[in-house]
This record gives C-alpha cells, structure tokens and sequence, in this order.
C-alpha cells in the first residue's frame, strides 16, 4: 500500500430490520483510518461491501448504544449501528 | 432483559411495581397494535429491536424521567416478537405523590420511546403482505415472501 | 350502578372495555389511598357520596369526553365505601386512535371528577381518629367516636 | 297567617357527610313560598331547623343533581342538596 503508516480501527458494523435486508447482512467487522468519523465509515462501508449501496447516504446512526450525529468520531472497537426510521412503541 | 419482553405484557404487574404509600397518583400508558379501518387489515405486528441499544436507551429514560420528577416511580416494558392486533406493544406506569406528576411523566417515557427506542416493526396482513413501518411515512413492501 | 362501585375497581376490566381494534394509545390513571409521611399514618378512607348525582355527573363528564374527543372510548368507576391505603378510589381509561388524545382526554376526565363529583372521604387513622378531608385545606377533626 | 296566600312550593333537603352531621339530619322536606332561589331556602332552613345554623351560610349546592349557584331558582317537588368541599377522586 502506499498509504501513509496510521492508526487502523477496527469497528463492529451492524445492520438492522430493513437495512439488513438491503444490505443483504446483518453485521461485519471493518478496518478503517483513524482518526474516522461515522460518515467515513458509511463511505468505506460502500466502497468495499456490495450490496450496501442501497442504503440511504445519511441514515441514523448509532455508536455503542447511543444515538450519534454522522459527524462523530468513531475509535478503535467501536459498535457502530445503522438504523432505519425507528418505528418503536 | 429489564425493559423488553417477548411474552404478553401485564399492566398489573407494572402497576404493582411502581405502587407505593406516599404516590396517590398512577398514570398508565398502552401502544396496542391497531386494526383501524385505514390499516389495511393488519393481523399482527412482528417487532424486533436493537435489544442492547433497546435495553440502554430505556434506562437513560427512565433515569431521566426520575431526574425530571424525582418522586416519580417509573415502570416500562417493551414487547418483542409476533404481537398480534389489540395485543400491546409498549407499557408503562408512572406513579407521584400527585397526577400532574403522573401524567406528564407518563407522557415523558412514550415520547422518548417513540423517538429514541431502535425498534422497528414489520405489519402482517390477512393477505400474506409484510411491510416495515416508517412513522416517517414510507412504508415499503417486503412481501409475500 | 353504573359508575361507583363498593367492590375493588380492576383496571384490567375498565382495559377491556374500551379497547377497539382503531384505537392504538389507552391512558389510565388510577387515584390511591396515601399513606405518605405527611399522611399521619392513614390506614383507610371511607368514601361517601350523593349516590344519584356522583351517577349523573360521571355520566354527563363521560359524555362531554366523548364530545370533545369524538373517538375516544372512556370508561370510569370511583369506588365508595372502605378503601384501604394503596387500593384504588378512582380509576379512569381512555383509548384512542392516537395517544396525545388520550392523554388529554384522561387528564379532562380525573380533573372533572376532582372538580365536580359530589364524593367524601373520612380518613381513618391508627390511632382512632377520623377527619373529614377538605381539599381547600381545613381538615376537621369528627373522631374518636 | 297574614301572610298573602301564594304558590307554596315542597322541596326537598338533603345533606351530605359533615353537613349530615352537623345538622344533625340527612334529609327533610320544607315547604317554602315561591318564587325562591336555594339562598331563600337556605334562610328558611336556618330558621325552621333547629341545629342548621352550624352550616355555613353559603354551602356548595346542588339542585336536582346538578351543581347549582344561589341565586338558582327553586321549584315545587325539587331535591335540593347541600355538599361539603368535595373531595372525590
């Protein structure tokens, strides 16, 4: 590779209800350039999973159980969450 | 599990949680599935969750709801799984010293969970048809299968 | 009777009776007998009330409910005789297609009963003695007896 | 009598819990001349019951099952009722 030596993370990556279906899996472990923040995860996601291209650019994410904005920063064994529209109650 | 559930849930046993001397007011909330006339014959409802985040997230708002109204006793369950129509999918029970307390605490948790809890839920029609529920207003056909 | 009962009130059964397969969010409220710190160890309430007009006044506030919340299914009991500390004098459902109205419409239910309903209560302590209660705040000693 | 005959009216008087107690009845049936309101009712009681007068001089009232105010208008063959604080619920 010709990438600079770096921190690598790597993030537990999870799909549920619909977005599972779409992306054909329910769950994957991923290696990612830190410092990353969830969006990046999103794009590295696309480019070397098929089939997750399906999923919406910006869907609700979550890390470690919370709630998070795709802005936030995402750290080595992390739990990183896709959810669909939540549908609870 | 705390909050979440796959079997009936019991409104009594939420109510018997929460009792206590000093609250004299107990405010209740039921999520039953519906079969309204504008719900295209809806059977069941298979809910399924995100159960550790599900499980996370009820806590915070329970904590919350305590903070906000430290007398509150505070009780909610979540169903998981098949859920057929008129059964309920969300309980709570929320007892104060006095009913202003209770309802707005009440009021408090099902709006929390509404928006935060990752549950998601599949309709099941009388003709085969499965579709996810988008509250957004999407809803997208994944069946028959 | 329709509305007051001398017997334990079951939430469950006023539950059933208005659950409709259209309506999605059911609120309760449930009033308790205290028996708080400031309660001077109240062990039972006797309740007593003008029998034909508590009868007429829950029915003409169950219709005025259903006025303004023309699909709310309401059901009420308030509960007259001994009622033990942490039992039940008043017990309240409202289910309706969507849940903020049967916040609302409980809410409008339990604040008329407080506001209207021609209903007692004596509190009966463990030492004997018996007050009336007066919720504008002059409580009036009547016991021992 | 000198009084010039008129409409009598036969209402009838409940009371309730303290009120009970304190007039030491739950119920009567009065005869008063009409028209009256509930507050010329409430004189007259005063005046014919002995033991009334430890009753407030304006209760809360209630007039056929209905909340009333003191100046309502009374009528022959009603049930009139007067009602402590009340504290339902």
């Amino acid at each position: 590779m010709s990438r600079v030596a770096g921190a690598v993370g790597t993030v537990r990556i999870r799909f549920f209800a619909r977005y599972a279906e779409l992306a054909g899996r329910s769950e994957g472990t991923l290696s990612v350039p830190l410092p990353a923040t969830v969006s990046d995860v999103i794009q590295r996601i696309r480019d070397e999973w098929p089939g997750t291209s399906a999923l919406p650019a910006q869907p609700l994410a979550a890390l470690n159980l919370r709630h998070v904005r795709l802005d936030a920063p995402v750290a080595d064994g992390d739990e990183l969450a896709f959810l669909p529209p939540l549908a609870g109650g | 599990m705390t909050y979440l559930s796959t079997a009936p849930l019991s409104i009594e046993a939420l109510l018997a949680e929460v009792a206590a001397p000093h609250c004299g007011g107990t405010c209740a909330f039921l999520g039953t599935v519906r079969d309204g006339p504008d719900d295209g014959g809806v059977t069941a409802i298979e809910y399924s969750a995100y159960d550790a985040m599900a499980e996370a997230e009820l806590d915070r708002i329970v904590s919350e709801t305590r903070r906000q109204w430290p007398e509150a006793r505070v009780a909610v369950r979540h169903r998981l799984g098949l859920v057929a129509a008129e059964e309920a999918s969300v309980a709570i029970a929320v007892a104060t010293p006095h009913r202003a307390d209770a309802f707005a605490a009440c009021r408090y948790v099902i709006e929390q969970v509404k928006k935060r809890l990752p549950v998601w839920k599949k309709e099941l029609r009388a003709d085969g048809t499965a579709t996810w529920v988008d509250p957004s207003g999407h809803p997208s056909m994944v069946g028959p299968q």
